[in-house]
C-alpha cells in the first residue's frame, strides 16, 4: 500500500490535506500521476466540491409544484405556463474580480450565462449584486468603476439586458469585494436539456473557443484560499473575457439544440473540462476516454495537465451521436464557432485522459465526483465578542431629522445608482417592461402575455447582526420587491457568500444563514432551484460581513399592470401596509451615527407580512394602484422621499405614534398609493401633493432637495 | 522628452481584437498577415524620463495582462508614411 | 413592404428591429455572409456590436459581404437606415459622412434622451411632426458624432443633420448634438438612438414608430410611381 | 517582416482617453506630464510590406479621425523597459 511521502509535498500546493491526500491514494491503490492530482486537487478543492457547505445546504427546501428542474444542474428551471420554463442562477466571481476587476467580473457574466444556455435556456436577462468598501477609499473606487465597466462590457455586447441589481459598500468589504452575476433565461420545455451523457459510442465535442493557459490555478484554487502574501504569484493566471466569442457560442448553442443535435450539454467553468466532463460522465452513470492532442490550443506545448484545468473562457462540451458530428460541425462553421471531436463516452465508468499515445489519467468517475470528503462544520456562536468594528459616524448627533433624512439619501448605500445602471444596456430584446429605478423589480414580458418579475437582494449588515434572521429578511425583502410589482414568486437562487468556513464564528454564520433562508422560503412557499457558495472571502486582516445574497424571479398576470415605485398623482392616499415595527438594530442611521453592529432585527412576523403581500400584489393586478413600494433600508422615511422623487411631486403624511422614520425593519411593510376609494380599509398616513415631503411635526424637505441629495451621493465618488 | 508608451497584451493572454482582425483580412484580399495582436500606444511629454516605468505600471498598463515598451518619439521622427 | 434586417455576427438588436419593421410592414432577417437582399424594399443594419466592435466599431462588418450588396442597393436609391452599431458600420463603408468616437466620458450610456427633429424632409423624418420631441433611448460606447469643419458646414447646409439631441440631451459629446445624418441622397440614414426600443407603449414610449411609418409611406409613394 | 502600425488621433480630434490620462497624473504625484494621447498599436507579420500602407487604410485605421505611422519591429528590437 503506497503511502503519502512526507517529501512530496505538492498536493499540499495544489490545496489538498495530506489526509485527503492519503485518501486519494488509498482509493487508487496508488500514487496518482501529475494530470490525475492536477483533475483531483480541482475536483476536490471546496468550490467543485462543496465539502464544507453540502450538508448545510441539505436544509433549504428545494420542491415546489413550478420546479422543472432543481440544484445539481447548471441552472434551475420553474414552469411558468404555455410550455414556458425560466432557467435562473446566480453565482460569485469574487477572487477573480479582487484581483482583475475589469475582466474578473466581465467573465463572471459570461460564466453565468453560459450555465444558463447550457439547459437549453436563451438568456434573458443578467442582475449584479456587488460589494465594495466605502467609496472614500481610492482601491473601492477603482473596483467599482472596473468591474461596473467589466459587467457592462460582456452584457451589453453579448446582448443581454442588465435589468437590475444592487451595491453597498462596507469596509468590511475593502479586501475582499463580492461581485456575484444572476442570469435568467427562457426556453421552450422540450429544449431544456440535462448535462448527463449517455450512449457509449457517442461523441465528446469541444465547441468555441482556443484553450490557453487561462486560470491554471485560477478560480477553483484562488477560491479555495484566503486571498494574502501568495497574490502576485496567481496573477498571471488572469482569464480575459470575449464577449463576441460568447455571443456566437450562445446562438450556435441553441441552433444546434433546435436542430436536436445534442444528446447533453455541459458549460466549461471553474476546473474547466476536467470538470465539466466529470460532471457529465457522472450525471449518466458513463465513462468518457478525452484524446488532449485533439483540444485545439491557443499556445504551443501545453501540458496535459494544463489541458485539463484550463479555464479558457467561451467553451461548452456537448455530447453528438457519431452520424450526426458533421451536421454539428456544418452549423457552428456558419456561426464563426469551433467545434472539435475530442473524446468518445465509454461504459467504463472511468475518465481516461490520453496524451501523445500515451495514458496520462485513469480515474474512476466517482473518484472525481463524489469521494471528496465532506466536513461537518463545528459552528460556536460568537458571544461576548464583537466580530466587526464599528464604523465611524458620519452623521452629528444631534443632527435634525431633515438633516438625516438628507443624510440617508446621499449616503453611498442608498444614493441613485443611475451612474452605474447607466452603463448597462437595460432593454434590448424589447422584453423590458419596468427599468432600473421605475419599480422594485425589473418586469421582463412574456411572449405568453404574462410576465417575470426578478430581483436580487442581500444586506450583509443585517445578517452580521442576526445571520437568522438578517438571511431570512433577504428573502422576504426580495419577495417584497416582487410584490410591489403585481408577482407571485416561483422559486429563488441564492449565493452564499462567506468567510473561512473552518473557523467556528463563521460556520455559526453560515448555518444560521442557510436556517433563516429556509425558514424563510418554508413561509412563503418558495423553492431554492439553485445557487452558488463562494467561501474563504477573508483577507489576513479582514472578514466580509456574512453575504447571503438571494435572487428570487415571479409571475404576474398583466404587464400593463406591473406596479410602479413612483408617486403619480396629487390628491392620492398614501397607505400603510404590514406589520411594520422597526428597530435601529443594524440599520443605515444606525451605520451612520457610528453604532456598533448588535442585533436582535425586529421578530419576522410571519402570517402578517403574508398578509400584506397578498393584499399589495391582488391590488397591483388589479390596476387599482397608483404606486407600490416596499420600505427597506432608510425605514419609512427614506421609502417616501424615494416614492416623492421618482414621481417628482411631494407628499404630506402624518406618521403613526411612535414610529421612527429611519427605523428598518425590511420586507415587513409597504407605501402603496392610490385614489381613496382603491384604499378602503387601508391604514391611510398621507397625502400625495406639493413639492415637498412632509412628515407633520418631523421634517419638511423640498422634493428638489432630496433629488440633489440622492443623485449626488455616488456621482461625489465616480 | 516626448514619449511613446507601446502596450501589449502579455504572451499567452487571449486577445481577441488580434485575432477579429486576423481574422478580417483574408476576406478583404490581404492575405500573409499572421499573428496579429492589438494594443494600445500612449504619447507623452514628460519631464523627468525617470519616472516613465513607474507611470507605465501604476496608470497606463495593467501589469498582469500587458507588456510594454517605452520608446523615445523625439526628433528625428520616425519615417512617417501617415496619409 | 418588406424591410430586411442585417444580422451579424454580434449583432444585438436585428430581432428588435425586425419586431419594429413589423408594426408597419413586413420583416427577414438578411445573413452578413449572403450576397443577397432578397427583394426587400428597405434595408436596416441594425444596433449591437458586431464582431466585437473590435478594432472600431463597424470597422470589420463594413467588409461583410451582404454589405456590397447594400452599397450598390443604397447607389441605386434604396432605403438605407443604420441604427447605432449600423450608423458606425454605414460610415465606415463610406455610405455616411463622418465618424463615430468614443463617448466623451468614456463610458457605455444607457438613457432615455429627448431629440429634436431638424429636418422633416426626408424618407425617414416625413412622419414626424414638426416642433414635437421624440423621446427614443440611446445606448452606446461609440455615439460621439464628429465630422470635420468643412465637412459639417456642408452637412448643415444641405440639411443632412435630420435629428439633434435636444438641449441638455447630448449623451455622448457629439458634435453640435447631432444624433442622426443621412448622406446627400438623403437615402441613406444613420442615428445613435434606437427607435426601435421605442414603438411599444409597454416597454417605453412609442416615438420611435414615426421614423418606420415614414419609410413605409416613402416606400409606398415609389412603388405607386 | 514583423511590423508596428501606430495609430493616434488626428490632430484636433478629441482625446478623452488622453485627457483621462493626463488628468489622473498629479493624483498619483506624477508631475510635468503633458500632451497626452492615446491610441492603437497593432502588430502584425506581414509577407509583403508594400501592402501595409493600403490595409492601414482600409482596415486598420480610420483616416478621417485617424493617422498612423508604421515602424518596423524586427530585429534590433527597440530598448525594452518592459516589467
Ligand atoms: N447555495 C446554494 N443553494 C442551492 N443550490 C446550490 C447552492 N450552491 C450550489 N448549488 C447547486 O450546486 C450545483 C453545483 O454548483 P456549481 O458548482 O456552482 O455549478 P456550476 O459548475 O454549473 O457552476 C448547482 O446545481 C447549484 O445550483
Ligand atoms: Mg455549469
Amino acid at each position: 500500500m503506497p503511502t503519502v511521502s512526507p517529501s512530496d509535498q505538492r498536493h499540499r500546493q495544489l490545496g489538498l490535506t495530506d489526509g485527503e491526500y492519503a485518501l486519494i491514494v488509498q482509493q487508487l491503490g496508488r500514487h496518482p500521476r501529475d494530470t490525475e492530482l492536477a483533475m483531483l486537487s480541482l475536483m476536490w478543492s471546496e468550490h467543485c466540491a462543496y465539502k464544507h457547505s453540502r450538508t448545510t445546504l441539505r436544509r433549504l427546501p428545494t420542491e415546489g409544484p413550478a420546479v422543472l428542474m432543481g440544484p445539481g444542474e447548471n441552472a434551475g428551471v420553474v414552469d411558468v405556463g404555455d410550455g414556458l420554463g425560466v432557467a435562473f442562477k446566480v453565482e460569485s466571481h469574487n477572487h477573480p474580480s479582487a484581483v482583475e476587476p475589469f475582466q474578473g467580473a466581465a467573465t463572471g457574466v459570461g460564466g453565468i450565462l453560459r450555465d444558463i444556455f447550457a439547459v437549453g435556456a436563451r438568456p434573458i436577462a443578467v442582475l449584479d449584486s456587488l460589494r465594495f468598501g466605502e467609496p472614500t477609499s481610492e482601491r473601492s473606487r477603482y473596483l467599482l468603476e472596473q468591474a461596473v465597466a467589466g459587467i457592462a462590457h460582456y452584457g451589453n455586447s453579448v446582448g443581454v439586458p442588465t435589468v437590475g441589481g444592487e451595491i453597498y459598500f462596507e469596509a468590511a468589504y475593502e479586501q475582499n469585494c463580492l461581485v456575484n452575476a444572476m442570469c435568467l433565461g427562457l426556453a421552450p420545455i422540450g429544449r431544456l436539456i440535462r448535462s448527463a451523457a449517455a450512449g457509449p459510442g457517442n461523441v465528446l465535442v469541444l465547441l468555441g473557443a482556443l484553450t490557453g493557459r487561462d486560470g491554471i490555478g485560477g478560480a477553483s484554487v484562488l477560491a479555495s484560499a484566503e486571498l494574502g502574501e501568495g497574490d502576485a504569484a496567481k496573477r498571471p493566471s488572469v482569464q480575459i473575457g470575449d464577449p463576441f466569442a460568447e455571443k456566437k457560442l450562445l446562438e450556435c448553442s441553441l441552433e444546434l439544440l433546435e436542430s436536436e443535435l445534442l444528446i447533453s450539454l455541459q458549460d466549461l467553468g471553474a476546473a474547466g473540462l476536467t470538470s465539466a466532463a466529470s460532471e457529465m460522465a457522472s450525471g449518466g452513470g458513463v465513462g468518457l476516454d478525452i484524446d488532449c492532442d485533439r483540444v485545439p490550443l491557443r499556445e504551443l506545448g501545453l501540458a496535459p495537465f494544463e489541458i485539463m484545468v484550463s479555464e479558457s473562457q467561451e467553451r461548452m462540451l456537448c455530447v453528438v451521436a457519431p452520424d450526426r458530428v458533421a451536421e454539428v460541425v456544418a452549423a457552428c462553421e456558419r456561426w464563426e464557432t469551433r467545434a472539435t471531436p475530442i473524446g468518445e463516452v465509454t461504459d467504463s465508468g472511468r475518465m481516461r485522459v490520453r496524451h501523445a499515445a500515451e495514458l496520462v489519467a485513469d480515474l474512476p468517475v466517482s473518484i472525481l465526483v463524489d469521494d471528496c470528503p465532506v466536513y461537518d462544520l463545528a459552528p460556536t456562536e460568537p458571544v461576548g465578542v464583537s466580530l466587526y468594528p464599528a464604523p465611524p459616524a458620519t452623521l452629528a448627533p444631534d443632527a435634525s431629522a431633515a438633516e438625516t433624512l438628507l443624510a440617508l439619501l446621499g449616503s453611498a448605500n442608498l444614493a441613485s445608482r443611475r451612474l452605474v445602471y447607466e452603463q448597462y444596456d437595460p432593454i434590448v430584446q424589447s422584453r423590458t417592461v419596468r427599468r432600473p429605478d421605475e419599480a422594485d423589480a425589473a418586469v421582463l414580458a412574456l411572449p405568453t402575455g404574462e410576465a417575470l418579475a426578478v430581483a436580487i437582494d442581500g444586506n450583509g449588515r443585517r445578517v452580521a447582526c442576526d445571520p437568522r434572521a438578517g438571511a431570512a429578511e433577504a428573502v422576504y425583502e426580495c419577495a417584497a420587491n416582487l410584490t410591489c410589482v403585481g408577482a407571485t414568486p416561483l422559486g429563488l437562487t441564492n449565493c452564499l457568500n462567506f468567510g473561512n468556513p473552518e473557523k467556528p464564528h463563521v460556520a455559526w454564520q453560515l448555518t444560521e444563514a442557510v436556517e433563516g433562508i429556509a425558514q424563510a422560503c418554508r413561509a412563503l412557499g418558495v423553492p431554492v432551484v439553485g445557487g452558488n457558495v463562494s467561501l474563504y472571502n477573508e483577507a489576513p486582516t479582514d472578514a466580509i460581513y456574512p453575504t447571503p445574497v438571494i435572487g428570487m424571479v415571479g409571475r404576474l398576470p398583466d404587464p400593463a399592470r406591473a406596479g410602479r415605485l413612483r408617486f403619480a398623482r396629487a390628491g392620492d392616499a398614501i397607505a400603510l401596509v404590514g406589520p411594520f415595527a422597526p428597530t435601529r438594530a443594524g440599520s443605515e442611521v444606525a451605520k451612520l451615527s457610528g453604532h456598533e453592529l448588535a442585533g436582535p432585527l425586529p421578530i419576522m412576523q410571519t402570517a402578517a407580512v403574508r398578509d400584506a403581500q397578498d393584499t399589495v400584489r391582488t391590488m397591483v393586478n388589479a390596476g387599482a394602484l397608483h404606486n407600490a413600494h416596499d420600505i427597506a433600508e432608510g425605514g419609512i422615511g427614506v421609502a417616501l422621499a424615494e416614492c416623492c422623487v421618482a414621481g417628482g411631486i411631494g407628499a404630506r403624511v402624518a406618521l403613526p405614534a411612535g414610529l421612527d422614520p429611519f427605523a428598518e425593519a425590511l420586507g415587513q411593510g409597504f407605501l402603496v398609493s392610490g385614489p381613496d376609494v382603491a384604499l378602503t380599509g387601508l391604514a391611510i398616513i398621507g397625502r400625495v401633493g406639493g413639492d415637498a415631503l412632509e412628515l407633520e411635526g418631523v421634517l419638511t424637505v423640498a422634493v428638489a432637495e432630496l433629488a440633489a441629495a440622492r443623485d449626488g451621493g455616488l456621482a461625489r465618488f465616480l | 522628452m516626448r514619449a511613446r508608451v507601446l502596450v501589449k497584451p502579455k504572451a499567452g493572454i487571449l486577445d481577441p481584437q488580434g485575432q477579429a482582425v486576423q481574422r478580417a483580412l483574408p476576406a478583404l484580399g490581404f492575405t500573409g498577415v499572421t499573428d496579429v495582436h492589438v494594443g494600445r500606444m500612449i504619447e507623452l511629454d514628460v519631464q523627468d524620463p525617470a519616472r516613465l516605468p513607474e507611470i507605465c505600471e501604476r496608470l497606463l498598463t495593467n501589469p498582469l495582462i500587458e507588456d510594454y515598451e517605452i520608446v523615445s518619439a523625439d526628433p528625428p521622427a520616425p519615417t512617417t508614411a501617415s496619409a | 413592404m418588406k424591410f430586411g434586417v442585417i444580422r451579424f455576427p454580434g449583432s444585438c438588436d436585428e430581432v428588435d428591429a425586425q419586431l419594429a419593421c413589423q408594426r408597419v410592414g413586413e420583416a427577414e432577417i438578411l445573413w452578413h455572409a449572403d450576397r443577397d437582399l432578397r427583394g426587400v424594399d428597405a434595408v436596416v443594419v441594425p444596433g449591437g456590436f458586431s464582431y466585437g466592435d473590435y478594432l472600431r466599431a463597424g470597422a470589420i462588418a463594413r467588409f461583410a459581404p451582404v454589405m456590397v450588396e447594400v452599397a450598390e442597393f443604397a447607389r441605386a436609391g434604396g432605403l438605407v437606415l443604420g441604427i447605432c452599431n449600423g450608423f458606425q458600420v454605414l460610415c465606415e463603408a463610406g455610405l455616411l459622412p463622418g465618424a463615430l468616437l468614443d463617448n466623451a466620458n468614456l463610458r457605455f450610456v444607457f438613457r432615455q434622451v429627448s431629440l429634436v427633429v431638424v429636418s422633416s424632409d426626408s424618407p425617414f423624418t416625413r412622419a414626424c411632426e414638426p416642433d414635437r420631441p421624440l423621446s427614443i433611448p440611446v445606448k452606446h460606447m461609440t455615439g460621439c458624432y464628429y465630422a470635420p469643419p468643412e465637412l459639417l458646414r456642408g452637412l448643415q447646409e444641405r440639411d443632412q443633420v435630420l435629428l439633434r439631441y435636444a438641449p441638455g440631451h447630448n449623451p455622448n459629446g457629439s458634435l453640435r448634438d447631432i444624433a442622426g445624418v443621412c448622406n446627400a441622397a438623403r437615402n441613406v440614414f444613420g442615428l445613435m438612438p434606437h427607435p426601435e426600443h421605442a414603438v411599444d407603449p409597454l416597454t417605453g414610449s412609442i416615438d420611435g414608430l414615426a421614423i418606420f411609418q415614414s419609410i413605409r409611406a416613402a416606400v409606398a409613394d415609389r412603388l405607386a410611381v
